[in-house]
């Protein structure tokens, strides 16, 4: 699927200047619905992110950030519960931890720290997200697109 | 029972009101075999003035003590004093604890190189915890059988509790298992860690002999013949002002008040001659006339 | 009637906690201080309300009352406060503050006591140690009060319990200095903090 | 070749005004996969869901996309839309377009408006990958498990009952009655508690409905919701119930005495006996540590006294197995033990007590048969100082939270005093009085003007003996005083606290506790009776601090969640949960800790059909898996597959950027 072309001409309409692409993973009960939160609110953030919903952030695979990365993504968002709040129970800490480890991972095959973050959105802290998706988006903004990782033969 | 050396700092009340203290002290640990090492060329640690008007002096004047200190090679530093020993424990736990305030007073010592390596610890402190009650009661050879003591801690000996980190704030029993051990009955009553009036004894007296009173009273009534105790400000307003307070709310209290070492020396054999009860105020020898 | 400020920034609650290590607000007036405090009998404002006048910025009220002056630092207080508010220290902290701002209570008593203290500090400037019966002389001569326990002082002489003799300890210069760079500090300490008064003014 | 429909909502101009939305249409018809792209102002109107519906059967879709709203908001109005046109409900995807892009972008209609084209392009990528779901359904057990035989337990168990379902109501202690048996009258009518507890207590033990189990614990609970398997060890009370008449020429032979912990030591039991009088059941039980025959081999009274031979003392703890639907949890409370308070003496001075010591002494059926005494020499006191807040709101010695019910207890005991000991006069030392409860400010204000008591704003610093008194020293903050009473009880109003052994129930339940130790509600304010665990409820103390009126209302009302669970014969549940591919299956079982819910277990299957070879795979238990992926994520060899998120649907919602 070549849908590189047209995201390119929809943006060149606005601007010719480079805008990154950032896909959240969030978790259903706490950082989703926070994101939600931010929409009633009517909190303004970057339109950079697209975002998944998963049900823990403990669903999320390694195997999805790096792909995201791979394809269009400059930078991924990993956001969930905080820490004893989980859904599930532990969810959180088994994604915690397993996001620890693939950050040491992504910096040794040499992709920098600001690209993929990990934060804690309940889901009253609609202000909260806006925030971390502003934070990240500059981060990434900063560092300029992800190249070297990109494959076209996708799938 | 294998040799113990302690570093010494004798607070300047030793070498005035309060040397029948550090006299006991020696004679206790010579019998004990503990090595006692002076520290060289030590300062007033500033108690109980420095703290109340500035706040750097008072842990700068500690600190120089705790630096020369550092420099012999012992592990604890046993302070007599309880207000000394106060001062000497909240300036090193501040500093260990804040390392920035450490450099900053540090700078203020000649050539200070404090590195927080030695323990602090009052001889209290330093009986109950490195002697032992054991070690103590083996050297017993004249018994205080009979005898009532009123242990008397005062404020600065088990206070702050996360300063002095000994005993009970409210209710310690280290001094009374010590005096047990001397063959003696500690008695029981509720006044062991009320405050006496500590340094107002010459700039506020009349607070002094209230607080003093409500102790000589309680302690009337619980039927002690002698109260120890085992810090010189405590010692001077119970002992130097008693005939105050008798005759201002007139009262009969003519209880003798010791060093907790006085009554370690008697017991472990030396003669009361030895002793220096000749320093107090209230009459000693007939409460100690049978030993 | 006293009026209330905004107390959003509450200069002197900020500095109070900065300097006692523990934070006042934590305060829920339930009096244990009072009711525990061997001396809140004779304070003009008990330690519960020092705590409360902490929180409404009333320095000026403190820094003019006794309590300060007052507190034996014996700790009972801080022993039993539930809410482990070291109390003392938050005494120092506001008498410190006092003496910055240089406010004494108009009272003889506290007078004296500040004497006390100066004589005192003077003397371990002076000797590098103290000497009671010094200590006790130049406090009466400059108090006034000649004939203040001269019951005592001979009995005690006798006794040897208080001596003529004063030795000095040898390091003098050091000492000296450490004084000196400590008044600096203090001064220093101030400046900054009179600095950062006017940049928010 | 897969037909997606796609469904642009303007939600009137809440996307409209901010993404251009025939444009996103445009684009997304670019899509191949998409058959159908169509947009409406209101989506989940309708006439919006008829367009959907026609458009499914006449476009022939194999999944649809829906950009509109949050899908926490209607993606169950859309599935219900699908099911309606004859497509599976989990065909569906929604893109959210709303929250997620024009309520955030209202600035930037061009960056929106390209955010809405992504968000629809990754759920059409996502919905190819879409499969039929089917809901799950187990079937269920008829029958709950309260733990605990308090006011809360016994409440519970009656409701339950009462609607013919089986309860087997478990408590500890030789009988049921709790706490609330301890006390004398109740705030705020003063109704005496035997008086309308024993009834209960009754009912409980005679309800055609309820079993109950005594002198038992409950110590392992299998299964998922409906479907629970619960070990229950019967403690040896070496007394055959069946047997026993409760005549009690046992425990009046009986020659050994033993402090009485029912009344907190005050007065003496035997060894074989039951906890109070009005005990239910009123069978003794015989206390092994105590009982000479049982250690000694010497004795034996009790045997030959009684006629009905129901003495045993070769009687063992004896574990019973249960399958249980539901779980009611109603382990009560314990007291805080106030030793920390050196300043007042607690442990040195014997007229120094605690709340419900004070209750005991003044229960008609305590110690003293309801009068007050001072334990150190049996005097009536005539100066009594109540001291609140001992533990309670302390974080140097105690707890920081306030414990509920010592305001109101305290009040009570004033009234107690006073008509027990019309001379007497009751001081009270109170930091700040809670009374918000029915009738309960108007309570406090009795015992304040009625008996005439004192009540002391302020902390007490310390009680010391004086004589025969004790001299309470404390403050009174309103004239911020030094005030020092000589007292000649001193009753200390300790915290509530949960029950020692609370965190281990609450692992072998799987459910979870706070760091005090009180069993968590699914949500503070809108589940306050259920767990996480779906099936076990709480009620009353275990819970947090509760007077009696709210542990009953939680107990009824855990009740009710029962009978709500048991409504319907099996019970439905959503079917995105994991499942094994068990030929991808390398039975590593990492995916077993992974599991907070502890659905996962393993199986024996043939390495290859046919084969007697056995291997060892992974197997989970669809009802008790809530579909957190946790294993999916974990799993090497990508044989965890989580319904509904599969790593071939979130892949291609990743790489379709």
């Amino acid at each position: 699927m070549t849908n590189s072309e047209t995201l390119q001409e929809t943006s060149t309409e606005k601007e010719t200047t480079w805008e990154p692409v950032i896909v959240g993973f969030l978790c259903n009960w706490c950082s989703y619905a926070g994101s939600d939160l931010t929409g009633t609110s009517r909190l303004q953030y970057p339109a950079n992110i697209r975002i998944i919903r998963v049900p823990c952030s403990s669903r999320i695979d390694p195997v999805f950030i790096i792909k995201a990365l791979q394809s269009h993504a400059d930078g991924v968002l990993i956001s969930g519960c905080h820490p004893g709040d989980c859904h599930y129970i532990t969810g959180n800490y088994f994604a915690r931890r397993r996001f620890l480890v693939t950050k040491q991972l992504l910096s040794f095959i040499g992709i920098e720290d600001e690209r993929v973050q990990y934060s804690w959105v309940s889901a009253a802290e609609g202000a909260k997200f806006a925030k971390v998706v502003e934070k990240v988006t500059e981060g990434v903004k900063k560092l300029g697109p992800l190249k070297f990782l990109k494959r076209e033969d996708l799938l | 029972m294998k040799d113990k050396k302690f570093t010494y700092y004798p607070g300047c009340s030793a070498h005035g009101t309060s040397e029948e203290y550090e006299h006991t002290l020696n004679l206790v640990c010579k019998s004990l075999n503990i090595k006692i090492e002076e520290i060289p060329d030590w300062n007033c640690c500033g108690a109980t003035s420095a703290h109340v008007m500035t706040e750097n002096l008072a842990l700068a004047l500690p600190m120089r003590n705790l630096i020369l200190a550092e420099r012999l090679e012992n592990s604890t530093m046993v302070i007599p004093c309880a207000a000394c020993y106060s001062r000497m424990k909240e300036t090193k736990i501040r500093l260990d604890e804040d390392f920035s305030l450490r450099t900053k007073i540090n700078s203020t010592v000649d050539d200070g190189d404090y590195k927080g390596n030695v323990a602090v610890k009052s001889f209290l402190q330093y009986c109950f915890e490195d002697i032992g009650i054991e070690d103590i009661k083996e050297k017993v050879v004249k018994p205080l059988k009979d005898l009532k003591v009123a242990c008397y801690y005062g404020c600065l000996l088990t206070r702050p509790k996360n300063i002095a980190q000994f005993d009970s704030p409210e209710y310690p029993i280290s001094m009374d298992k010590i005096i047990e051990s001397l063959g003696a009955t500690a008695v029981e009553y509720p006044f062991k860690t009320e405050c006496c009036g500590a340094s107002f004894s010459i700039s506020n007296t009349e607070i002094v002999l209230d607080l003093s009173s409500r102790i000589l009273d309680v302690v009337k009534d619980c039927g002690a013949d002698i109260i120890a105790v085992g810090c010189p400000l405590c010692q001077s307003n119970l002992d130097m002002r008693q005939k105050q307070i008798e005759e201002k709310m007139n009262r009969d209290y003519k209880i003798p008040v010791v060093y907790f070492t006085q009554l370690m020396a008697l017991a472990f054999g030396y003669p009361k001659s030895e002793l220096k009860l000749k320093k107090h105020m209230v009459n000693v020898e007939k409460v100690l006339a049978s030993f | 009637m006293l009026v209330l400020k905004n107390l959003q920034h509450n200069e002197f609650l900020e500095k109070v906690n900065q300097k006692s290590g523990s934070n006042v607000l934590n305060c829920y007036q339930c009096g244990k201080c009072v009711s525990t405090c061997p001396v809140s009998g004779y304070m003009e404002i008990t330690p519960r309300q020092v705590m409360q006048y902490i929180k409404l910025a009333e320095d000026e009220k403190l820094f003019a009352a006794n309590s300060t002056w007052y507190c034996l630092t014996c700790s009972s207080c801080s022993a039993r406060c539930p809410r482990e508010i070291e109390i003392p220290r938050v005494m120092e902290a506001v008498r410190h503050l006092a003496i910055e701002a240089n406010i004494l209570p108009d009272s003889s008593k506290i007078k004296s006591i500040k004497k006390f203290h100066d004589i005192f500090i003077s003397m371990i400037k002076r000797y590098g140690k103290m000497f009671e019966l010094r200590l006790m002389a130049e406090f009466n001569l400059r108090t006034g009060q000649f004939f203040k326990d001269i019951a005592l002082a001979p009995k005690a002489i006798g006794k040897g319990k208080l001596k003529f003799k004063s030795e000095k300890i040898k390091n003098l210069k050091g000492l000296k200095r450490l004084f000196e760079m400590n008044q600096k500090l203090e001064s220093e300490i101030q400046n900054t903090e009179n600095a950062s008064k006017h940049e928010s003014k | 070749m897969a037909r997606v429909g796609v469904f642009v909502c303007y939600c009137g101009a809440n996307i409209g005004d901010y993404v251009d939305v025939p444009k996103v249409v445009e684009e997304i018809k670019k899509i191949k996969e998409v058959r159908f792209a169509f947009d409406y102002k209101y989506m989940c109107s309708d006439p919006g869901q008829t367009t959907i519906k026609d458009a499914i059967i006449r476009e022939k879709l194999t999944s649809v996309v829906v950009a509109a709203c949050s899908p926490r908001m209607h993606e169950k109005t859309f599935r219900k839309a699908l099911l309606e046109a004859g497509m599976n409900p989990y065909l569906l995807e929604v893109a959210n377009i709303r929250e997620h892009s024009s309520w955030v972008h209202q600035k930037d209609k061009v960056a929106a408006t390209k955010k809405a084209v992504d968000l629809i392009r990754m759920a059409v990528s996502k919905s190819i990958a879409n499969q039929q779901l089917h809901e799950i359904s187990v079937p269920v057990t008829k029958r709950a498990l309260v733990i605990g035989g308090g006011i809360a337990g016994i409440q519970a168990a009656l409701d339950i009952a009462d609607a013919h379902i089986p309860v087997l109501l478990v408590e500890r202690s030789p009988s049921i009655g709790g706490r609330m048996a301890q006390l004398d009258e109740t705030f705020p009518t003063l109704d005496c508690s035997q008086c309308i507890m024993t009834p209960k207590m009754v009912d409980a033990a005679s309800h055609p409905f309820i079993e109950l189990m005594t002198y038992s614990e409950v110590i392992e609970l299998q299964g998922f919701v409906g479907n629970y398997k619960a070990k229950i060890k019967r403690k040896a009370s070496y007394v055959k119930f069946d047997a026993c008449t409760g005549c009690g020429a046992c425990w009046q032979k009986c020659p050994v005495k033993v402090d009485n912990e029912f009344n907190f030591g005050q007065g003496k039991r035997k060894a074989i006996y039951t906890p109070f009088a009005q005990a239910v059941p009123n069978k003794p039980v015989i206390d092994a540590i105590h009982c000479t025959m049982l250690t000694k081999g010497k004795c034996g009274i009790c045997e030959k006294v009684c006629e009905k031979g129901a003495i045993d003392y070769k009687m063992t703890d004896e574990v019973i197995e249960r399958e249980i639907g539901a779980v009611v949890v109603a382990t009560g409370y314990d007291l805080w033990d106030p030793k920390p308070y050196e300043e007042y003496g607690v442990g040195r001075y014997k007229d120094v007590i605690t709340s419900l010591e004070f209750e005991r002494m003044v229960s008609a059926g305590g110690p003293t048969n309801g009068l007050p005494i001072r334990p150190s020499d049996g005097e009536v006191p005539k100066t009594v100082v109540f001291l609140k807040c001992i533990g309670s709101r302390d974080e140097s010695k105690g707890i920081s939270y306030c414990s509920k019910i010592c305001c109101m207890y305290t009040a009570k005991h004033v009234m107690l005093l006073h008509h027990k000991v019309h001379d007497s006069h009751s001081f009270v030392f109170y930091m700040d009085i809670r009374a918000n409860g029915k009738g309960y400010e108007e309570f406090v204000k009795r015992a304040q003007v009625d008996t005439a008591s004192t009540y002391l704003r302020g902390r007490v610093s310390k009680i010391y003996q004086k004589g025969k008194k004790l001299i309470v020293q404390g403050e009174d903050a309103q004239i911020g005083q030094q005030v020092q009473i000589e007292a000649d009880l001193v009753v200390l109003a300790n915290a509530i606290v949960p029950q020692k052994d609370a965190p281990e129930l609450a692992r072998m339940l799987g459910i979870s506790y706070d760091r005090y130790g009180f069993l968590s509600e699914a949500h503070p304010k809108l589940r306050p009776v259920e767990t996480t665990k779906a099936g076990v409820y709480l009620a009353g103390c275990c819970q947090a601090p509760k007077d009696i009126p709210e542990s009953v209302s939680q107990a009824s009302a855990a009740a009710a969640k029962v009978m709500g669970l048991f409504a319907s014969d099996r019970l439905k549940k959503d079917p995105m949960v994991s499942t094994v591919l068990i030929e991808n299956c390398s039975g590593c079982q990492n995916c077993i800790p992974a599991c907070p819910y502890g659905a996962i277990t393993t199986e024996e299957i043939p390495i290859m059909r046919g084969s007697k070879d056995l291997r060892t795979v992974a197997k989970i238990n669809e009802g008790v898996c809530q579909g957190c992926g946790s294993c999916v994520a974990i799993c090497r060899s990508s044989a965890a597959m989580l319904s509904g998120y599969t790593d071939l649907q979130l892949m291609k919602e990743v790489i379709a950027l």
